[in-house]
């Protein structure tokens, strides 16, 4: 249906696709891997009309085409799902589903009843409970993930690319989706399916095609492929995930105690985000923390970093010390590191230089006689460059200019640069390769038998699973269950997570 | 699973619906609440102010401002900024004004008048509307920052104004004319009617048009915008238009009004319209914002400018008194928004 | 209702409102508060409004002059004609209106108009400029705010006599916005072009103020010869010093006055006012500077 | 990994490398493109241009408006605009005058009157740097935008001019005053001297220190900055206060120079300075810039100015000119910029 022969692209001092050739067949779903900077978005972008120059040829039907712009391809019937989210934070979710596109009434004005209508339907077809009039601003990252997924779906497009889809949705949409994509391929569309979550690519993938430093090295049918095959080809050598043999914490002081933890809802002060949440973090413990989307574990990490210290009841303390945190200067102080959910927004100064972005906690440490000695900055950044082993053209480059994945490693390494007492991370691994994944496992393990308490926030069970001492679960703003590693499964914690409301009826 | 996603988002969807409310309709509430204090105010300081004579008086003077600002509102929602208003507002009016004047070679002038008057109109806010389209040019397909493009256009435009004119205002234009800017009808000022219509057109179409939408999204998200098919430059392009067009209608309003074309009129008006822009909640940043809101912010200031006259508030002092209240409505307002 | 509300006008003091072009001058603060002075002398009521040079700010002022109840205002237009409306809409509300040394080019529309001859004056200045560069020689014209129709009555006074005299080039005409740092800045990058002038003609002290302090820098102050137009504080000390030649003295507290005056009789009753009365401007140089301070004649 | 991790490097390092340079360097170069041509325009129009007297008067000219855009700089690339800073200039000179004037109440004058100097000029400076603070204050404790913050303080400011000089000039100030303003020193006029080592500050700041990585990350991402422990409202405060400082010692110079302190100083001189930002390439919506560039910008205009005098080209063309090629300008700059 769609074929890619010998493409190359090119960006200053980095070239992201060498020589590139696969080809897309209809009914069927072409899995996209290879590590994080391999070149998959890239890719993407070209089939869809993103990046019109070039070198090489695209064949989509049999016909020769080079898309000028997105509209070009939308209207040869490609449609993608952005690895970042493309929505305009202050229009609703209709306008923002049927941006360039709106129905228009007999009058020419925006048909906004229908595209209510239709959104409606849309959002019911994906199970996201928001209103078609709910502003993106006001929503999840998730939930803002589905926004995006019913964009693609809007026009009957058939070629879908999804560049990492649900990087950001957790087990109840991912179910959803992958339902729709059956469907669409039961109607003979095309699917490219770009993921990091390898399971999921055995759930739907009929092809694989494997990127790796911007060349594409093999392709193949899933039929009887392994995990640890494609990890092998993707990696071009053999990682295991390592799973923590979990141990019970000496009961000295714990590096976390938090009591109480109440967080009032500032649009509706009747009802409170986080109910009265208790928890502690031993020293050298790693504490897993899992919740279906919206549970309230940003709002929890937040919280303890100083953001929402007006609305905040309980006491927080740090080696038996109770602290106040104002502000994240307070929480830094008081030792202790955040890895927001939302690398872009929160994360990263994207139009700076990685060595800048890496050293941005810790310029008074650098400081000296008033001034940052450039060599200590580059150092510093070098030496993360290294061990996390971002892929860089170098420390000189734009943070906005790495791939998804190597961002979200700066960001990490911004933070263990201030060596903290106690790591707060949000979805630590969003959007990350399994290889980067297996070391930033590692990492985290290193660093609690340093003796770092580390707190890890994640949608994927098995990430959970694999690193922590001790599971809490929340849901609905409440800490539900408190299962120590050992004796930690799917289903209790599962059973959990989901609301007790459901049982009642 | 699908019960539990229902349940799980119940909590959020009241939430989102009434901080919608807000984004909507918030803006409107906030202004007008310092708007109302206001006019509390001076109507407790001065009997001269709550009397008709005075509100028509106050709206007649906001009148050619909110012209401006409707524009200027449209522009700053795209992120982008246009300091030429006042420039082109001066170069259209006297253009017009001159038109009028030298501009008729017909044989019967009484049966011609009209025509003529609509045609040197026409040409004023044509050229206006090219004017601001070359603002727009510059800005997309050059790349030019907004600012310095329009500063560009303020000082061309001044030039110009000050060659056409030769420096000297262009008088007495005749009574059909100055009715435009001086005259009654229904008992309610002209160019008030004017500006009703065009706040009217401007609300219709940052509501319910394509243009709309695509304006608020260019300034909320340009790439995303691109990457949706919007033709980004267009737009931009049509929107420093309708900014110079309204400008040119602005200048109209004056030079009728005064029954002359001042060389030096409009000086500093881009201030006054960003700031009613700016106090009605637009965001400077894009995307965000209301001509509603300008509207209000308009007549915050010209309600601030006929009160302080009515009170006894010397010359000197009432620039610290207006800069003081301004900054006052601006922070009452951010007081009452649950906004970030 | 209406009864009792022009009764208790009549109880009310008269109210006089000063409405001058702009306050960004010290000249027209000095106009605003000799007339605000000599009103409250005579026991009225009276308030300062500027229109910082704005002719559609100056109707917004007569508007709400006119909707506050005041009963007379004292007038220092913006524009010869871009003001005729204003005055026209004051005469319409039976509200009389006295011009202070700007003109409205309407002979009815004001109850008096006393006014500083700028063009007389201008013409005056030339005449000594031509005699003590004895005909010949380079200058440099200063003019004000090319918009303001003063800037270019001063310009035509000046040019009606020394463009008699074919000795006498203008080597630039550059506009300083009637601002004392612009023409500062002008004459500076005049003289790097034309380093051997002979005098400066500015449209106002302010400027004559800069232009000599150009001059100075310049190391050319007893070379060149200023002249100014006003008889601002600044220029009149100058004149002393013989650093600058001459300036119109205009009389803006005698204009003032009048018009506080002429409103006063108003009131009483007079009604039959001169049309026009011109206020001569002065010419003030080394000579005669003993008989003036800033701004009028030695009591 | 790693062999890999260099590989990718090697060809792109040296390309970085000059990228990185760009980042750095460009913007001076572009500017210098654009500034290179006028300047050869210019000396090829008047033999008059490239002499060593009128350069120092160029520089002499400018150093105001640069003193004042290193302070505009500095709030730009934190994403905010300061519209006060002529007001402030106005103020602070005139405070330090009337002090200079009236404010010596010590026996033995010519003892004292280097202290008196010294002294009116630090409450002058100091005046400012409240100002500034103040509008600093009403941006961040009370989420005041920053345009209408800075609105308001220019119109205040403004009225505590007229206030405190009744709309008078205060002359005639000394000369050890003026020397200030109209002095040279080794061959350089002094302002040039001032100006050159608070640029040098200025970019020592930017480039070297803690507090200049602040104001470019706060620009870039305001809210990831936060969350890195930068505590944005004093960083921001503290660049408004220097925003207040700068202008206040602008208004020295002037006020020096002029040997008097007019009450309308600095009348619309944000316009001024925020162009020479802009036109220098910094970026309005922050995080991005030089004060080099300012620099470049404002020589720029100064250059413009001065030329269009020296070709004695008329006051109204003047303006059209200038207006076309500060546009000119820019485009050059653009065109030249591997910058997106
Ligand atoms: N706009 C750009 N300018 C310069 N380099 C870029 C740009 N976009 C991508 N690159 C580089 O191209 C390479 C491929 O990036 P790309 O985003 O395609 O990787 P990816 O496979 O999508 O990675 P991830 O899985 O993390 O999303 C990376 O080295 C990245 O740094
Ligand atoms: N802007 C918002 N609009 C609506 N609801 C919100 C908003 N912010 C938070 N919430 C609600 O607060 C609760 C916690 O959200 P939060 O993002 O902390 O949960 P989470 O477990 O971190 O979700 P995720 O897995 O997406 O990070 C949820 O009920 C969510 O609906
Ligand atoms: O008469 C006044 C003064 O001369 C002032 O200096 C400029 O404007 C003129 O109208
Ligand atoms: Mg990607
Ligand atoms: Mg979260």
């Amino acid at each position: 249906m769609l074929t890619v022969n010998n493409i190359t692209k090119r960006f200053p001092g980095v070239l992201a696709l060498d020589d590139v050739s696969l080809c897309i067949e209809a009914g069927k779903v072409t899995a996209l891997i290879g590590e994080n900077g391999a070149g998959k978005s890239t890719l993407m972008k070209i089939l869809s009309g993103v990046y019109p120059e070039y070198e090489g040829t695209l064949v989509w039907k049999g016909q020769p085409v080079r898309f000028t712009n997105t509209k070009d391809a939308q209207q040869h019937g490609i449609a993608i799902i952005h690895q970042e989210l493309n929505l305009i934070p202050h229009l609703s979710v209709a306008e923002n589903i049927f941006l360039g596109r709106e129905p228009l009434t007999r009058l020419g004005t925006v048909d906004k009843k229908a595209m209510f209508r239709e959104t409606t339907a849309l959002l019911q077809k994906l199970k996201l409970n928001v209103s078609a009039n709910a502003r993106i601003a006001d929503l999840k990252v998730g939930q803002q993930q589905v926004v995006e997924i019913a964009k693609a779906l809007l026009t009957n497009a058939e070629l879908i690319i999804m560049d990492e889809p649900t990087s950001a949705i957790t087990g109840s949409e991912v179910d959803v989706l992958f339902g729709i994509i059956e469907e669409l391929i039961r109607e003979n569309k095309a699917i490219v399916y770009v993921s990091h979550k390898l399971d999921e690519l055995f759930r739907i993938a009929d092809h694989y095609v494997v990127l790796r430093d911007g060349k594409s090295i093999e392709s193949g049918s899933m039929q009887g492929v392994t995990q640890d095959v494609l990890i092998q080809k993707m990696v071009g050598r053999k990682i295991e995930l390592l799973r923590k043999q979990t141990e019970d914490t000496p009961d000295e002081v714990p590096t976390l105690r938090v009591e109480n933890l109440t967080l009032r809802n500032p649009r509706k002060p009747a009802d409170s985000l986080l109910k009265s949440i208790s928890f502690q973090v031993g020293k050298g413990e790693i504490v897993g923390i899992f919740g279906l989307m919206g549970a309230g574990r940003t709002e929890l990490l937040e919280c303890l970093f100083g953001l929402h210290h007006k609305n905040l009841t309980g006491t927080i303390h740090i080696n038996s010390q109770e602290i106040t945190v104002k502000c994240p200067a307070d929480a830094i102080r008081a030792g202790m590191a955040l890895v927001p959910e939302d690398r872009k927004k929160d994360g990263l100064v994207l139009g700076m230089d990685v060595r800048t972005n890496i050293s941005l906690t810790l310029l008074k440490e650098l400081e000296n006689w008033g001034t940052i000695p450039i060599g200590r900055v580059t150092k510093l950044a070098k030496k993360y460059i290294q061990e996390l082993s971002i892929k860089t053209p170098g420390d000189g480059q734009k943070a906005k200019n790495l791939s998804g994945g190597n961002q979200q490693k700066i960001v990490l390494a911004k933070w263990l640069a201030t060596n903290p007492l106690l790591l707060l991370l949000d979805e630590p691994t969003r959007g990350i390769d399994i290889h980067a994944k297996s070391e930033i496992y590692k990492l985290i393990i290193e660093l609690a038998a340093q003796g770092l308490g580390i707190v890890v926030v994640s949608s994927e069970l098995p990430e959970i699973l694999a690193v922590s001492d001790r599971v809490l679960v929340m849901s609905e703003g409440k800490m539900t269950a408190n299962i120590k590693g050992c004796d930690a499964t799917e289903d209790a914690i599962l059973k959990a997570a989901i609301p007790k409301s459901i049982y009642e009826n | 699973m699908k019960t539990e996603t229902q349940k799980l988002a119940t909590p959020a969807r009241p939430l989102e619906m009434n901080v919608r409310f807000d984004k909507a309709q918030l803006l409107r509430f906030q202004s007008l609440i310092a708007l109302f204090l206001l006019c509390l105010a001076l109507t407790m300081l001065s009997d001269k102010f709550l009397t008709v004579s005075n509100l028509w008086n106050v709206l007649r003077q906001i009148s050619v401002n909110i012209c401006i600002s409707i524009g200027m509102t449209l522009v700053v929602l795209t992120a982008g900024i246009d300091l030429s208003v006042g420039s082109i507002l001066a170069l259209s009016g006297a253009i017009t004004a001159g038109l009028l004047k030298n501009g008729i070679e017909l044989p019967t002038q009484n049966l011609f008048i009209g025509f003529t008057i609509l045609g040197a109109i026409l040409v004023g806010i044509l050229c206006g509307t090219f004017l601001g389209a070359l603002n727009g040019i510059s800005i997309t397909r050059f790349k030019v920052p907004p600012f310095v493009a329009t500063l560009a256009m303020l000082t061309v435009a001044r030039g110009l104004t000050m060659l056409w004119t030769g420096g000297f205002p262009i008088s007495s234009l005749g009574d059909t004319f100055l009715y435009l800017g001086a005259g009654w009808f229904l008992g309610i000022p002209v160019p008030v009617w004017i500006t009703t219509v065009l706040v009217l057109i401007a609300i219709f179409i940052t509501k319910k048009t394509r243009l709309g939408t695509y304006i608020y999204a260019i300034g909320g998200n340009e790439s995303a915008s691109r990457l949706s098919g919007i033709n980004v430059k267009r737009v931009k392009i049509i929107v420093y238009s309708i900014a110079g067009a309204l400008a040119a209608i602005g200048g109209l309003l004056v030079t009728a009004r005064l029954d002359s074309a001042q060389p030096n009129a409009g000086i500093s008006y881009e201030l006054d319209s960003i700031a009613a822009v700016v106090i009605g909640g637009t965001s400077l940043s894009g995307g965000r914002g209301s001509i509603i809101g300008t509207v209000q912010g308009a007549i915050i200031i010209g309600v601030l400018n006929n009160g302080l006259v009515l009170l006894d508030v010397s010359p000197f002092w009432q620039q610290v008194v207006k800069g003081l209240v301004i900054l006052l409505a601006v922070i009452i307002d951010k007081a009452n928004s649950s906004d970030e | 209702l209406f009864g009792c509300k022009t009764k208790e006008k009549k109880d009310e003091a008269n109210k006089v409102a000063i409405i001058v072009s702009t306050l960004n001058n010290p000249w027209f603060v000095f106009l605003a508060e000799q007339a605000k002075e000599k009103a409250n002398e005579l026991g009225y009521e009276a308030k300062i409004f500027d229109s910082q040079n704005n002719t559609a700010q100056e109707t917004d002022h007569f508007e709400n002059a006119l909707a506050s109840g005041y009963d007379a205002i004292l007038f220092n237009p913006t524009d010869a004609d871009g003001s005729i409306v204003n005055v026209k809409n004051a005469k319409i509300a039976g509200v009389p209106v006295f011009c202070m040394d700007r003109e409205v080019n309407d002979p009815d529309a004001a109850t008096s108009q006393i006014l500083s001859d700028s063009y007389s004056g201008s013409v005056s200045i030339a005449k000594k400029f031509v005699e003590s560069l004895n005909k010949k020689g380079n200058y440099v014209e200063i003019l004000g705010m090319v918009g303001d129709n003063n800037t270019w009555n001063r310009s035509r006074g000046f040019h009606s006599v020394v463009d008699h005299y074919p000795d006498l080039k203008m080597v630039a005409q550059q506009s300083a916005d009637f601002d004392r740092n612009k023409a500062m800045e002008v004459l500076e990058s005049v003289l790097q072009a034309n380093p051997d002038i002979d005098a400066v003609f500015c449209g106002n002290d302010a400027m004559a103020m800069g232009a000599y302090q150009a001059l100075v820098a310049a190391g050319k102050a007893d070379k060149v010869k200023v002249f100014g137009f006003d008889g601002a504080e600044d220029v009149v000390n100058s004149i002393q010093d013989e650093k600058i030649v001459a300036t119109g003295m205009q009389f803006p507290a005698v204009m003032a006055q009048t018009a506080a005056t002429f409103a006063d009789e108003y009131f009483k009753g007079k009604r039959d006012f001169p049309k026009k009365m011109p206020v001569a401007v002065e010419l003030v140089t080394s000579k005669n500077v003993g008989n003036y301070v800033a701004y009028g004649a030695k009591k």
